[in-house]
């Protein structure tokens, strides 16, 4: 390992990259990183004072991550820039790295976590559970780990980085610890990402291949024999799927998700998942060699799978924060899909489509960061006002709270996959990254591919279900209960925290022409291949050629504007008519109440009867003669119960038979000192 | 320059005696720190003699520091030092809550003083025999600290711990005896040089291979007991739950270290002369064994001291195993490990000691809450917890990367053993120490401030080596895996 | 793009703006007839319209804003599908803007606000309605979106434009894709359009409806609009189905006005050739019960899927 | 060098001892346990003095010396102290049944014996046959602490172990240097002395030295 430090220095010595300008990139985004933790040491100096962590602390945190951002992408076009910090192993000092790659991630670190900071700053109330400045230092050491998750580039620094980022974020979680399934929630998310790190770490060690350099340069060096190569991507999907929720790795996030107060929620579901999606695009297109194409099947097949997976049981949820912890497991699925797409196009020598894959991959991340991000904000302002979180005690809150609302309204629009807005930029993307799968040179696989375009389409339209469910039952109709009736709406922070994420919701739907390129150069610094760009202008979206397949955003936007406009100029003009306010009908019955809608439980019903076969289900039905009749149904994980109930009595079992070993009176504990020392005597004997 | 070493040997046992005249005083626990503070300045300033100059002996031989045990007695010295401290408030509200009288509290300083001094002399004395005697005599002198409170477990704990050590080490002895004997038959010369490890060094290639490999098996036996390899390693709980917790912390982060010490030091003796690797796979094997063990019987532990000492078993295991693959890397890893060891460890008992005086129990159900109650030891508890665990960026979870790394290069077939043990280990204590540390609690306050400088010094330290290893440190790590040789 | 694409696409919209009832229209006359009933007038759907555009619009107290905005968005929706769908002529400047999935997506984008619009009141019919119509749709989206699929495959373009044209350009042969994926196109647009046998526009049965129970809170100029919506979105259908399975007769290439005169009669046959069809089948068949409707529309997806392998397999 | 009658006798006190260890694993009363034990030290003592009278090597005297002041008469006295004061008296019902211990016993005087060869090939000194006997001695003496229920009778058990070692020491190199000697000696007296004091305390816990009543706190179930 000491000649992996040499080797590394003459690497620096002979690197034509470290020009000035971009190597000051790095020190830039380092230094900021480090602005982060004094932030958030900072809140350690006076851990009980919400004033000042609210008030200083966190906007603080918000303008250090629009730096990020801003610096981030003014270098993206920039050659890959190294710095080999004399922290780590003697042998193997901290390398990192700013390319393209975590460059796009570092955007979407810095732009998400801006809007989310924001919010947290009017967000955390003083109380149970941890002290806002204590919050505050793990909050900003939870960012300043991905960060340097993004920037790592050896196998120590990243699990250094990546195991910080799930410690700070397990405290997070577990902020409100005097709750008890809180607690559990947390531990089950801290022993889940421990496991998925050794199997990172099991991946490095396959990865360096015989070298035993851990600094990724001598990774991408090493060339492995493709069976190796394989073990070593298997490892890394375990790993990183256990943290980007793959189903059946995803036990921890909805337990997780809507534990932790929602500007964590935010990040976690927002940023840390995209984290996952970082490591494995590092692993798979830039680490590993020699990787066979077929690889690619596996996220593919898994991804489709855990994407129907969430957000069928996301139909079923009832708890809003739930129902947004599996639509997140639905989309980081549909990630994971566009991964393995990029990988198969990647290995059938189709560049442009697995440009396209890849592109579709980043646009979606950054987007879901976007969306997710103010959905669970947009939550966390409803828990905050009405104290619930429950689908079936909330509802008509759009009157009580508009600016929350309709701010939610873009979130929910937008991952609902509507035009114009900008998840369906990237769900467009990868629909035309799924209708090249035919040509794939593979016989079965060009038949079973383009199946996934009638799952994603499925999987997209649910999402549509999934939000109207959402959207709907919290903040349309009639209050379920009464005590809703004196919720608040958001105050200013939190207000602008989702106005800006909304923001982002709106301008990446709007602008996809400018977007896109950029994350073409990306993939096509990966070598993954590159979209030919014809001059389409900064309002069409072009990605492989005009015949083929275009999208105007804007256009549409404004027709649609247009026509608004248009017609209620109209109407007014030609009929104007006054408007009268009454009752709703209620079939000349007596009058309605907000107990005589629609519960969220039936809002899913048609979902649970379709999907049947993967939830395992206990309802309770009422009989007709019931004094007061009661309907339960509970929707129970059939993973939770194959995969993950039985380990705990196992491993219960096996301590128990170890246990019989320690028992016993000192003469049993001679003996086996003896019988060892026999043993140990006779093996001597006959060597 | 000897200077310093017979200070270093000598305050300890000065201030045994003193404790022993002097009884119980109102001041003893500050002479007590003071006492360890001079021993600590005189290891420190062996240790740069150490580094500045090479290894030195001294005592017509009798004594031999070199990297490898000076780096340890700086250890020993500093966790004394820093036991002391968290020693004073800890037995002042151990009398308050009437379980110190003044009689045992001057029998635990004597000893404790005593146990330093025996530690010491068994790190630095370059007679093999001595280092037996040395270590009979660690043995003795916290038998009776471990049955301080004289309740019935503490007493069966105490005698437990006097049997099954005793017999062990009465092994080690005889193991002694056949290397004396054939290190005669090597040296010639008969008589006091015949077991200074220095003379055994420079021959160790001519001793007799097949009774070099029986003497091996006993000392193995013998300072394995100590070490707590299993099967070898019932004392080691109880020993650890019973006694006053600054003795737990001693025993756990101290006396294991320099059983593994001694059991290292023969080993290099009978590796040289034996040509072959078995006694490096005898210890990997054990320390797999112990590993595995371990880490499963840490589900089913109810009280906090004994979940912690499973949990220095398991650490044992790993580093055995990390000196049975043997190598610069796996020898330096090792090391490394046994620094942050038994640091991490000692705070851990600090911790965990104020918090069972809280619940007034040791049971880890009636410990609930702590971070509500007193932040600082629930925190404390919690990090340290999780550095155990091997949770970057703690110390602890950089020795293991570079025993996981070399264990799949070397031994690839203990590397998912070693994961799964990891793993398990991990569910189990977070499983444990997480309620106790956040949710409700019925904790009380205590009489007196708690002493938790001790611990967040020893945390930050393992934080520190976690991120970055001074140089010097690395160097002195690496010159003494030189040593250690094997791989 | 020449003055006369503009023309056409002006020309697309305003035919489509006009001939949207009186499509409607026709659908009831010829149902009528096939009823023995006697039919209303073919212009009765633009009496409607006045009628409901004359009338103070009534609003439920508990309405949002949102219940307000929906039919504009929902029509507004609906107009920029008809711009982007290629009726008369494949040179539509649109065509480049919104390819078929964003058509899709449009559709979307009016039923969710439909259906938010319908939850707003918060009765429970409109909730009712709503689950039902997301339900209908999660099922048909896909469907529609697999029926595009196969043709987009076919023309290796997912432009509407585009797709037409290549079909419309290529010597006429028997594709038995294209087949399965036109009965499936079908019973998606029965389907989409509240027609039996999913749903019944005539019927005011609350416990079956579902478009009519997600509009039951309007009135005056706002039902007007979603009616008029409505009829649009039928005459979507019906295009784009005549730009997927019948693409002839309408203006493609850089063909000049007098195609374009010549598509707008064929048109006018096309509409009154699927009106007729639509009607009988509305006639020949049952409604189905809502539980009923999911198998319905999975078979119509299965059918689009076929058509996709068939086309894979065969690459007709 | 050694005359073969004092190479006889030497051989023959060896053979006592490991009859010694036998009857002791045998014994059933304390008392006579004590005084077994102290027997063997006198054996052992006697065996060192004819070795210093025939080599002359002072370190052996001073070893007699040491043996014959520690384990025959110190620690049998201290012995018979405690237990008059303790009353334990009888070591009824052992773990294992005295026939039992014995076939036990055997194959582990074999396997001793067969361990021994190699060490004795390579010592010098004219005792070292007996090497075979010291390490069956121990092993012996590990056999009755295991098979014995009172902690009593395993402290004696440990201490003829101690005697095994030290027997082997003089017949392989004609003991220890002079330094280790010491130390062990001073080792044994202490542990004695904690010994004692151990036993008083136990003596104010339980009622008797009963080992069972020492059970180790269980593992949680």
């Amino acid at each position: 390992m000491h000649s992996a430090h040499i080797r590394f220095k003459s690497i620096e010595a002979s690197d034509p990259q470290l020009s000035a300008t971009s190597a000051s990139a790095l020190a830039e985004v380092l230094a900021l990183l480090a602005a982060w933790l004094v932030v958030g040491l900072a809140g350690l100096v006076r851990p009980g004072s919400l004033r000042f962590a609210g008030r200083t602390l966190f906007p603080l945190g918000a303008l250090v991550s629009v730096a990020i951002a801003v610096v981030a992408a003014a270098n993206l076009g920039a050659a890959p820039t190294r710095v080999v910090l004399p922290f780590g192993l003697p042998d193997l000092p901290m390398h990192l790295r700013l390319d393209p790659l975590s460059g796009i991630f570092l955007v979407l670190l810095g732009a998400a976590s801006a809007g989310i900071s924001v919010f947290a700053a009017g967000y955390f109330r003083s109380g149970e559970g941890t002290p806002p400045g204590l919050l505050c230092f793990q909050y900003h050491v939870f960012l300043a780990s991905m960060g340097l998750v993004l920037l790592a580039d050896d196998a120590y620094a990243f699990m250094i980085a990546w195991e910080t980022m799930a410690l700070s974020s397990y405290f997070l979680v577990i902020a409100q610890h005097r709750i008890a399934e809180i607690r559990r929630a947390g531990y089950l998310y801290l022993v889940m990402a421990h496991v998925g790190a050794l199997a990172i770490l099991l991946c490095f060690g396959v990865l360096q291949g015989g070298s035993w350099q851990f600094t990724f340069d001598a990774m991408r060096g090493a060339h492995l024999p493709p069976a190796w190569a394989g073990a070593a991507f298997l490892l890394a999907l375990a790993g990183f799927g256990a943290k980007g929720g793959l189903v059946p790795l995803h036990a921890w996030l909805p337990e997780a998700h809507p534990a932790a107060p929602s500007p964590v929620s935010a990040l976690l579901s927002g940023v840390m998942l995209k984290m996952a999606v970082y490591g494995l695009l590092r692993v798979a297109f830039d680490l590993i060699g020699g990787l066979p194409w077929w690889w690619g099947l596996v996220p593919v097949a898994l991804g489709l799978f855990s994407a129907l997976y969430g957000i069928a049981f996301a139909a079923a949820q009832t708890d809003m924060k739930r129902l947004l912890a599996y639509s997140s497991i639905e989309n980081l699925g549909l990630l994971f899909t566009g991964i393995g797409l990029a990988m198969v196009f990647r290995g059938a020598s189709m560049p442009t489509f697995a440009a396209l894959a890849l592109v579709a991959v980043l646009y979606h991340a950054i987007n879901h960061a976007f969306m997710k991000s103010l959905l669970f904000l947009g939550t966390g302002a409803v828990l905050h006002s009405t104290g619930e979180r429950n689908l079936g005690r909330l509802g008509g809150l759009i009157h009580r709270m508009p600016w929350v609302a309709w701010l939610t309204l873009v979130g929910a629009l937008a991952i609902a996959g509507l035009p114009p807005l900008n998840g369906f930029v990237s769900e467009w993307l990868l629909l035309q990254a799924f209708l090249a799968s035919h040509a794939v040179p593979y016989p079965f696989v060009n038949m079973l591919l383009p199946l996934g375009l009638g799952l994603v389409a499925l999987i997209a339209a649910l999402a549509g279900y999934v939000m109207v469910k959402f959207f709907g039952v919290v903040f349309l109709g009639r209050a379920r209960e009464a005590a809703l009736a004196d919720a608040h709406d958001a105050g200013f922070a939190e207000r602008l925290g989702l106005g800006w994420l909304a923001l982002g919701c709106v301008l990446l739907g709007l602008l996809p022409a400018a977007v896109v390129p950029v994350l073409a150069g990306v993939a096509q610094w990966l070598g993954v291949g590159a979209l030919p760009r014809p001059a389409a202008g900064w309002w069409m979206l072009v990605p492989l050629d005009a015949r083929q397949a275009s999208y105007a955003a804007p256009v549409i936007a404004a027709t649609l504007f247009a026509a608004v406009a248009a017609t209620s100029f109209v109407l007014r003009l030609v009929y104007r008519r006054r408007v009268r306010l009454a009752e709703p009908w209620a079939c000349g019955g007596a009058g309605l109440s907000g107990r005589t809608q629609d519960t969220a439980e039936g809002f899913g019903q048609p979902i649970r009867h379709l999907f049947a076969p993967f939830f395992a289900m206990r309802r309770a039905l009422p009989s007709p003669f019931d004094a007061e009749p009661r309907y339960e149904v509970t929707i129970g994980d059939r993973f939770w119960n194959v995969l993950y109930a039985p380990l705990a009595p196992l491993t219960d079992r096996v301590a128990g038979a170890l246990a019989a070993l320690q028992r016993g009176r000192i003469a049993t504990f001679l003996l086996y000192a003896l019988v060892t020392l026999c043993l140990l005597l006779a093996l001597v004997l006959v060597l | 320059m000897t200077l310093a070493l017979w200070l270093l040997l000598g305050s300890p046992v000065v201030g045994a005696a003193t404790f022993a005249m002097l009884g119980a005083r109102p001041r003893a626990a500050e002479l007590n720190v003071a006492f360890s503070l001079v021993t600590f300045a005189a290891a420190a300033a062996l240790s740069v003699r150490v580094a500045t100059r090479g290894a030195m002996s001294a005592g017509g031989e009798q004594f031999f520091v070199d990297p490898l045990n000076v780096f340890l007695v700086t250890l020993t010295a500093f966790v004394a030092l820093t036991t002391s401290l968290f020693s004073r408030p800890y037995m002042r509200i151990e009398t308050a809550d009437r379980r110190m009288t003044p009689g045992r509290l001057r029998l635990y300083h004597c000893m404790y003083q005593l146990f330093i001094a025996t530690m010491l002399l068994a790190l630095t004395t370059n007679n093999l025999g001595l280092m037996w005697v040395a270590m009979e005599a660690a043995t003795l002198s916290t038998v009776l600290l471990v049955a301080l409170y004289r309740t019935p477990a503490s007493l069966a704990a105490g005698w437990k711990y006097f049997v099954l050590c005793g017999v062990g080490i009465a092994q080690a002895l005889f193991g002694t005896v056949l290397l004396y004997i054939a290190a005669e038959r090597a040296l010639g010369a008969s008589g006091a040089s015949a077991l200074l490890w220095t003379h055994l060094d420079a021959v160790k290639s001519q001793l007799e291979p097949r009774v070099l490999s029986i003497a091996f098996v006993f000392l193995l036996v013998g300072y394995g007991t100590k070490v707590g390899l299993v099967p070898l390693h019932n004392w080691l709980a109880d020993a650890h739950a019973e006694g006053p917790t600054p003795i737990s912390a001693v025993l756990s982060g101290l006396l294991l270290n320099v059983a593994i010490y001694a059991v290292m030091r023969c080993k290099v003796l009978a590796e040289g002369a034996l040509h072959s690797a078995w006694p490096s796979a005898m210890l990997m094997g054990f320390g797999l064994l112990t590993v595995v063990v371990a880490s499963f019987s840490l589900w089913r532990q109810q009280d906090i001291k004994r979940l912690f000492a499973y949990s220095s078993i398991e650490h044992m295991g790993v580093i055995s195993f990390a000196f049975g693959m043997g190598g610069p890397v796996a020898n330096f890893a090792g090391l490394l490990h046994m620094t942050v060891h038994s640091l991490t460890k000692s705070a851990i008992f600090f911790a965990a000691g104020h918090a069972a005086q809280k619940s007034g129990s040791q049971l880890m159900d009636r410990i609930r809450g702590l971070v509500t109650i007193s932040p600082s030891v629930g925190w404390g508890l919690m990090i340290g917890a999780l550095a155990i665990l091997g949770v970057p960026p703690f110390g602890v979870f950089a020795s293991e990367f570079l025993i996981l790394t070399t264990a799949m290069r070397t031994e690839p077939w203990a590397t998912p053993i070693l994961l799964i043990s990891f793993a398990v280990a991990f569910a189990a204590i977070l499983q444990r120490v997480q309620p106790m540390v956040f949710g409700e609690t019925r904790l009380r306050r205590l009489p007196h401030s708690p002493a938790l400088l001790p611990v967040f010094t020893h945390l930050l330290i393992v934080l520190m080596l976690g991120l970055f290893i001074p140089p010097f440190l690395a160097d002195w790590y690496r010159a003494a895996a030189q040593l250690l040789g094997g791989g | 793009m020449r003055p006369i694409d503009w023309f056409t696409q002006a020309l697309a919209v305003a035919v489509a703006l006009a001939a949207a009832p009186l499509f409607l229209g026709w659908v009831n006359q010829c149902r009528a007839w096939l009823q023995n009933r006697r039919a209303a007038s073919l212009w009765q759907p633009y009496l409607g319209l006045r009628k409901l555009l004359h009338k103070d619009p009534v609003i439920a107290r508990e309405a949002s804003p949102l219940f307000r905005a929906a039919p504009y968005v929902v029509f507004a929706a609906m107009l920029a599908a008809a711009a982007v769908i290629p009726s008369m002529g494949t040179r539509l400047p649109m065509g480049a803007a919104a390819d078929a999935i964003v058509l899709v997506g449009l559709f979307a984008t009016a039923r969710v606000f439909l259906a938010l619009a319908a939850m707003d009141v918060g009765t429970p019919f409109g909730t009712l309605g709503a689950r039902r119509e997301m339900m209908v749709g999660f099922l048909a989206e896909p469907a529609l979106l697999m029926v595009v699929f196969v043709a987009s495959l076919i023309s290796a373009t997912t432009a509407l434009p585009v797709i037409s044209e290549h079909l419309a350009l290529r010597p006429l042969e028997l594709s038995p894709s294209l087949a399965f994926t036109g009965v499936a196109f079908t019973m998606v647009l029965l389907a989409e359009n509240a027609r039996i046998p999913i749903d019944n526009p005539a019927t005011h049965l609350e416990l079956t409806m579902i478009h009519e129970a997600m509009v039951l809170e309007y009135s005056g100029r706002h039902l007007a609009l979603m009616e008029f919506a409505a009829s649009l979105k039928l005459l979507n259908y019906a295009c784009i189905g005549f730009a997927l399975f019948l693409p002839w007769g309408s203006a493609t290439g850089r063909s000049g006005p007098l195609a374009l005169a010549l598509a707008l009669p064929a048109l006018g046959a096309k509409l009154a050739l699927a009106g007729a069809a639509l009607a009988t089948i509305e006639t020949v068949s049952a409604k189905l019960r809502v539980f009923r409707a999911p198998e319905f529309l999975a078979t119509a997806f299965l059918l689009a899927v076929l058509g996709m392998l068939v086309h894979l397999l065969l690459g007709d | 060098m050694i005359p073969p009658l004092v190479m006889q006798l030497l051989d023959s006190l060896a053979a006592l001892l490991l009859l010694l260890s036998f009857a002791m694993l045998a014994q059933r009363r304390i008392v006579t346990l004590v005084d077994l034990f102290a027997l063997q030290g006198a054996v052992l003592c006697a065996a060192t003095l004819l070795l210093a009278w025939r080599t002359g090597e002072v370190n052996l005297y001073l070893s007699a010396a040491l043996t014959l002041s520690v384990k025959v008469i110190a620690l049998p006295r201290l012995l018979h102290a405690m237990i008059r004061r303790l009353g334990v008296y009888w070591d009824t019902d052992p773990l294992l049944n005295i026939s039992g211990t014995m076939l036990v016993g055997v194959p582990i005087v074999v396997f001793a014996f067969g361990l021994a060869q190699p060490i004795s090939a390579l010592a010098s000194t004219a005792t070292r046959s007996a090497i075979g006997i010291a390490i069956a001695v121990i092993l012996l003496a590990f056999l009755t602490m295991i098979t014995r229920r009172k902690a009593m009778s395993q402290v004696i058990g440990f201490l003829s172990m101690e005697n095994g070692l030290f027997f082997g020491a003089m017949c392989a190199s004609y003991g220890m240097p002079m330094i280790v000697e010491l130390g062990v000696a001073l080792d044994v007296l202490v542990a004695m002395l904690v010994l004692g004091v151990f036993f008083f305390q136990i003596r104010e816990q339980f009622d008797s030295l009963d080992l069972d009543r020492l059970e180790s706190r269980r593992e949680a179930p």
